[in-house]
């Protein structure tokens, strides 16, 4: 019955990466409240397309995969793998909480089943979870402005805390932005003990299409030691026309890119 | 001169003596074949039971039993192999693959468990060609060709013939997906396994898992359940890797170890029981016989016998006849474990169940079966004949001359 | 024959030491055949219980095909209608109803697969044994609505602990929609069974069904008899009243088969057992039968002498050991019952030293049943009869003026 | 061979041989001798003559291996079973050397023992047990078990038990063995009048001097013959 954990994390493509496509800094917000409901507000992108690199680090491997993706609205996300070579042309489609993955060998489109997303993207560090709870970001916790100790004087705290009874594992989240801008620079996952769980840094901003965001995520969570992921956007463009017919099972089956 | 007429009397008094040997005989032999039979049935279930799907001995990574995982795995299978041939109790081994995954056929899918083995050897070590309930085995290294429990057929809605596409994580972090053709449904008996199990080709299974030449487990099997332990000693001592160890199946199929312990624990209660009747037994005949026999122990007395050499007539008349009795329920004893072993007990024609044959349960022959009723029998026959031999020697002559 | 069993008595008192002697061995092969048969039953129980009673129950009824594939939409059919047919049926002792239902659970710290389990505290402690083993925590006593109880190995991956956060993910049935709800551990139990410990997590079934979007229904009725050897007949018509409009009945048997197979296997192995015992016992009889009898042939030799024919002689000594039977009946049933009662409330303690805490009861407890004090003590009965047929016959055709000549 | 009214006892030709493993020990090698009604006779010689034997085959306890016996006509020797029980019952009374009574019975019960096989009504047994034990001098023992009366009181028993069904003939073993001189004597005499009372038959071995003095016929056997036949001139009922 119990299944191995690393492969059925592998076993889901799950799409994390518009977090990362979310977060706009912010001008000068003094409100902890403020500063999350617009990034909350930002991360709403109407459409996106972005082509991204991921690079995982575990102890019994190091890999990259090259991939783009396209999102519209909160709950479509259309991802095909381009590089390596032997998972060029999987896919995965994501439509509210159904999942299809296409396997290109076998020709085939696979539901993933919905009690099994909550396992890791990509055998990636991050989890189904990340997204689906992101987004309601700002709707899932209370907010303050906190100092942590390993804040630096150019960076303004916000702590996180969950509100009652909604399905978030952290006891508290810890966001450090950059003062200036509020730019991300770290956001770290404590559970109810005040064990750091899981830290993402945010590095490298750059623009794209206008918008200046971190270019680079990287995930470390700390219960595993070795684990890594790094995201790296090598493009980006946001609000751009895209036909809702991307976002069906007929595209997914499709072997060249739409 | 004692020793003589300890036989002499046992040879005279032939009823009695021969009740009393019956009882003795009666109690050894029974009890021989008691537990011929409880350890042969007890050796014949667990037996049945592990070697149906665990194996007596798994040889695996250290803690790859308590958290499994892809990378947990026997790196050098074939020096592993090179130890087992060497171990001359070794009867076969299987190796496997194993590793989560997502199944699909049609439009269901479902999270499932891929074994990679070879059918030869594992029909030969865990009889995996009998669970086989529909279709057939999947055929050598290449074929693609799946293997999959009914419980899983039942999800899939898919069965022989149908294709299943699987989708899992490579050792190498890479997502490895392929198409695979189920040519059989097995059943193991096991709902929970057969619920997610989707049995490959080792090889195949290899090279969708990009694991090379390794593979997760190697499952033993020994001839004689007895020697598991040592066995599994023997090959952990022999292990080319340090990472590795060899598991017997008291530790892997603990709660079934300890059912089997618990009930094992009630044959030896029984077993004190029929020492305990026979005990009684021999005591019955030897007070009976003693009482019966006053006149004849004043005799001995009156004629200047020493009361303890009274004692050692009594026990040796005792000793001599349960040496008897022992020595032809030997024979019997290993006339009748021998045929239940060789041709066990039917109690119901063919019948198997995921590969486990139930038909008929056998003796087992081995040295415990007679040294504990040996011990026990003759230990109990001189102890409880000491109070009837003490009796004797208390007689008093002039009493019990008188009283005849 | 009144006379001869007058006669028989008293020839029974008359050598007390003889008759105590004979006695106690026949009373001491029928206390084993009634000890043993307890112990058997004790075993059985045992058996039936660590199948049964951590989880199991002795029955279920759940939609058919449910068990195969735990498909979270099949829900027991005409669930109100089931449960009050389950509550008129006096042989049911109890019933809860369950939600299943595979999933994910995970904990800051880590991610796990698990059974996701609806339960009804209230009953369900009464069925299975899950807060009978809790290692911390409480069985669902605090009526927090997202309490969780869940095994030690699995707490343990999650590195949880009690008051901690987790969240599970299931699948609502019908829709298939993505169902995840945060829970506090409350609970922890641990029964030393890698498969429960490692993956079950119960919670009240409200909450549950609140998930799967099942309202008010039910995967699973996990039964409980009066009798646990009600779930042992497949014949029962019990199975066959439940398996109607889509729902199945089954005994624990059939859900564990491979566990029944070991079980016949086991009765098969202690039937034949029993018979050796039984034997012994046989041979036990004869041989104090015969001792007590030839040696007194001197004495029926002397009844033969003035007249007493054959038969009746037969008779006094089949009426004799008939009286030793009664005696013995007597003292073995006494004998039998004090040994099995006080073991039955100590029980035998069978763990060696080569294993450690188990996850069932740790205790053999042999069983006491009344039916044990009838056909044991019938079957001596008729044992030490047919046995004394064999003196009987020889006392019978013996030549008069042998028996006299030689005993004395 | 005849036999007249009032032979009891007729034996023909009677041989037994006892086979002890291989070897055969003749016990009695051809006996014949007539033993009339009312006949008080002792059977004497050592020890190993035949004595017993002959007591038993007379009895039907034992067959002979060659040879008949008839008893009032019938011929004992070819009876089995039930008849032979019941003809035993029926006509003869034993008195054996010792403990030939029945243990767990009292002296009254053992009297009416046999009367009971026959069928005697309750009352009438009543009667006739308490009639005979003052035959026998152990008036108010009747309720005393065995093992509380002495070797005298139990042969007198065992004579009471031999008589009380009136069965014509009277065969003891050796009664006197197991008792001394003085009480041996005191039970013959009581055998002694109760043959002249009754005129019951009388056949008992022996090899006491003054139990043989007291018969009115003396049979000697030696090495399973009989060796003399004497009878004794005093016998009043000659």
């Amino acid at each position: 019955m119990s299944l191995h954990r690393n492969a059925r994390r592998a076993a889901l493509f799950v799409l994390a990466l518009s977090i990362l496509a979310a977060r706009v800094p912010l001008r000068s917000q003094e409100d902890a409240r403020d500063i999350v409901k617009k990034i909350d507000a930002l991360y709403r992108a109407e459409t996106s397309r972005a082509l991204v690199e991921m690079a995982i680090v575990t102890p019994h491997w190091e890999r990259t995969l090259k991939m783009r993706v396209w999102s519209m609205g909160m709950d479509k996300t259309f991802i095909r793998i381009l590089e390596p070579k032997k998972e060029s042309g999987m896919a995965t489609l994501r439509v509210g909480n159904e999942m299809w993955n296409y396997l290109p060998r076998s020709n085939r489109v696979m539901r993933v089943p919905p009690s099994m997303m909550m396992g890791s993207w990509m055998g990636s560090d991050f989890t189904n979870d990340d997204l689906v709870k992101e987004y309601t970001f700002f709707d899932s916790y209370t907010f303050e402005m906190a100092r942590s100790e390993d804040e630096a004087p150019e960076e303004l705290t916000i702590s996180c805390v969950p509100r009652e009874g909604l399905p978030i594992v952290w006891g508290r989240v810890v966001i450090s932005v950059r003062a200036s801008d509020h730019m991300p620079l770290r956001e770290k996952a404590y559970d109810e003990r005040g064990r750091l769980a899981r830290e993402i840094h945010f590095r490298e901003v750059r623009t794209f299409g206008g918008r200046r965001i971190p270019s680079v995520m990287e995930l470390a969570p700390k219960t595993k030691e070795g684990h890594k992921t790094v995201l790296r956007y090598l493009e980006a463009e946001f609000n751009i026309p895209l036909d809702k017919s991307v976002f069906t099972l007929q595209n997914l089956r499709r072997r060249s890119r739409p | 001169m004692v020793l003589r007429m300890a036989f002499r009397n046992v040879l005279r008094q032939k009823r009695r003596s021969v009740l009393t040997g019956l009882t003795i005989f009666g109690g050894f032999t029974l009890a021989v074949i008691f537990i011929g039979w409880a350890d042969g049935s007890y050796n014949n279930i667990i037996d049945e039971f592990t070697r149906n799907r665990l194996g007596h001995i798994q040889i695996q990574e250290k803690t790859y039993f308590d958290r499994p995982s892809l990378y947990k795995t026997v790196d050098d299978p074939k020096a592993v192999s090179g130890v087992l041939k060497g171990i001359p109790e070794v009867e076969s081994w299987s190796p496997r693959v194993v590793s989560a995954a997502l199944a699909a056929s049609g439009d269901k899918s479902a999270g499932i468990q891929i074994i990679g083995l070879d059918p030869e050897r594992e029909a030969e070590t865990t009889r995996f060609d009998r669970k086989i309930v529909r279709g057939r085995l999947m055929a050598g290294p290449g074929s693609k060709e799946a293997v999959i429990g009914r419980g899983l057929a039942d999800i899939l809605k898919a069965g022989p013939g149908d294709d299943l596409a699987l989708l899992t994580q490579a050792a190498d972090g890479s997502i490895a997906e392929d198409l695979f053709r189920i040519t059989g449904v097995l059943s193991t008996g096991d709902d929970m396994s057969d619920r997610t199990s989707v049995h490959l080709n080792l090889k195949d299974a290899q090279n969708l898992l990009v694991l090379g030449d390794r593979v997760h487990q190697i499952v033993v099997t020994v001839p004689a359940l007895g020697r598991v332990p040592a066995v599994a000693r023997a090959i952990d001592r022999d292990l080319p890797d340090p990472s590795l160890r060899a598991v017997p199946w008291q530790d892997f199929a603990r709660s079934f170890y300890e059912a089997m312990q618990a009930d094992k624990a009630g044959l030896w209660v029984m077993l004190v029981v029929i020492v305990v009747i026979v005990g009684v037994g021999v005591l019955n005949t030897v007070l009976m016989s003693v009482l019966e026999r006053r006149r004849e122990y004043g005799l001995l007395k009156a004629v200047g016998t020493k009361p303890r050499h009274v004692v050692r007539l009594v026990l040796l008349e005792v000793l001599i006849l349960s040496l008897t009795a022992v020595f032809v329920g030997s024979l019997v004893g290993l006339g009748v474990n021998a045929f239940l072993a060789e041709h066990g007990i039917k109690f119901a024609e063919g019948l198997t169940y995921g590969g486990m044959e139930f038909g008929t349960m056998r003796s087992e022959l081995n040295a415990r079966s007679f040294a504990i009723p040996l011990v026990t029998v003759l230990a109990s026959a001189l102890l409880v004949s000491l109070v009837p031999a003490l009796r004797a020697g208390k007689t008093d002559p002039a009493r019990t001359m008188r009283l005849h | 024959m009144g006379f001869f069993i007058k006669l028989a008595w008293r020839n029974i008192f008359r050598n007390k030491r003889r008759t105590f002697i004979a006695g106690i061995a026949i009373a001491v092969g029928l206390a084993s055949l009634i000890f043993c048969d307890a112990l058997i039953r004790g075993m059985k129980d045992n058996l039936i219980k660590s199948a049964t009673a951590s989880f199991l129950g002795e029955g279920q009824i759940h939609a058919r095909r449910f068990w195969e594939t735990q498909d979270a939409e099949k829900t027991v059919n005409n669930l109100p209608t089931v449960l009050d047919g389950l509550r008129s049926e006096k042989d049911v002792e109890l019933f809860t109803l369950r939600t299943m239902s595979l999933g994910t659970i995970s904990s800051p710290a880590n991610v796990s697969s698990v059974l996701f389990v609806g339960v009804n505290p209230e009953t369900e402690q009464r069925l299975s044994r899950v807060d009978d083993v809790l290692e911390e925590g409480s069985y669902f006593r605090d009526g927090g609505k997202r309490d969780m109880v869940l095994g030690g190995d699995l707490a343990e991956l999650l590195e949880v602990e009690l008051g901690d956060r987790v969240v599970v993910t299931v699948s609502r049935a019908g829709s298939g929609d993505l169902a995840q709800e945060m829970f506090r551990v409350s609970g922890i139990f641990r029964f030393h069974i890698k498969e429960m410990d490692g993956s079950f997590a119960f919670a009240r079934i409200d909450k549950a069904r609140e998930m799967l979007g099942l309202d008010g229904g039910a995967h699973e009725i996990a039964l409980k008899f009066r009798d646990n050897r009600f779930a042992l007949d497949p014949g029962n018509p019990f199975w066959d009243t439940y398996s109607r409009e889509g729902n199945e009945a089954v005994s624990w048997t059939a859900l564990l088969p491979e566990l029944t197979r070991v079980m016949d296997m086991v009765w098969v192995a202690l039937g034949f057992l029993a018979v050796i015992l039984f034997g012994i016992v046989v041979f036990g009889i004869i041989n104090t039968l015969f001792m007590s009898l030839y040696e007194r042939m001197f004495e029926f030799g002397v009844l033969r002498a003035v007249g007493t024919r054959p038969s009746d002689v037969r008779k006094l000594i089949v009426c004799e050991a008939g009286a030793l039977a009664v005696l013995s009946i007597v003292m073995g049933s006494i004998l039998g019952f004090v040994l099995t009662f006080v073991l039955a409330q100590t029980g035998i303690d069978y763990r060696g030293i080569e294993f450690a805490g188990t996850g069932f009861s740790e205790l053999l407890y042999p069983v006491l049943h009344f039916s044990q004090f009838i056909i044991y003590p019938a079957a001596v009965f008729v044992f030490t009869i047919l046995v004394g047929l064999y003196p009987a016959r020889a006392a019978g055709r013996l030549t008069v003026a042998d028996a006299l000549r030689k005993s004395l | 061979m005849t036999n007249h009214a009032s032979d009891l006892i007729v034996t023909e030709n009677l041989r037994k041989d006892y086979r002890e493993d291989d070897i055969v020990v003749p016990a009695v090698r051809g006996v014949d001798l007539v033993i009339k009604e009312r006949e008080f006779t002792a059977l004497v010689g050592p020890s190993g003559s035949g004595k017993t034997t002959l007591l038993n085959i007379i009895s039907g306890l034992d067959s002979p291996t060659e040879g008949r016996v008839w008893l009032k006509g019938k011929p004992i020797s070819e009876m089995k079973g039930a008849e032979l029980s019941d003809f035993r019952r029926d006509h003869i009374g034993f008195v054996f050397q010792a403990y030939n009574l029945i243990p767990v019975l009292s002296a009254e019960e053992n009297i009416e023992y046999i009367m009971m096989l026959q069928g005697v009504p309750k009352n009438e047994r009543r009667e006739r047990v308490r009639k005979i034990l003052g035959d026998v001098g152990l008036q108010g023992m009747g309720r005393r078990m065995p093992p509380k009366l002495s070797g005298g009181q139990q042969q007198r028993v065992a004579i009471a038990r031999a008589m009380v069904s009136r069965p014509g003939l009277i065969l003891a073993d050796e009664p006197t063995a197991n008792l001394d001189s003085e009480t041996g004597a005191a039970l013959l005499d009581i055998m002694r009048e109760l043959n002249e009372k009754t005129g019951m038959t009388f056949l008992f071995s022996t090899h006491d001097r003054m139990v043989m003095d007291r018969a009115d016929r003396i049979i000697t056997l030696k090495d399973g013959r009989v060796a003399r036949d004497e009878i004794r001139a005093e016998n009043p009922i000659r």
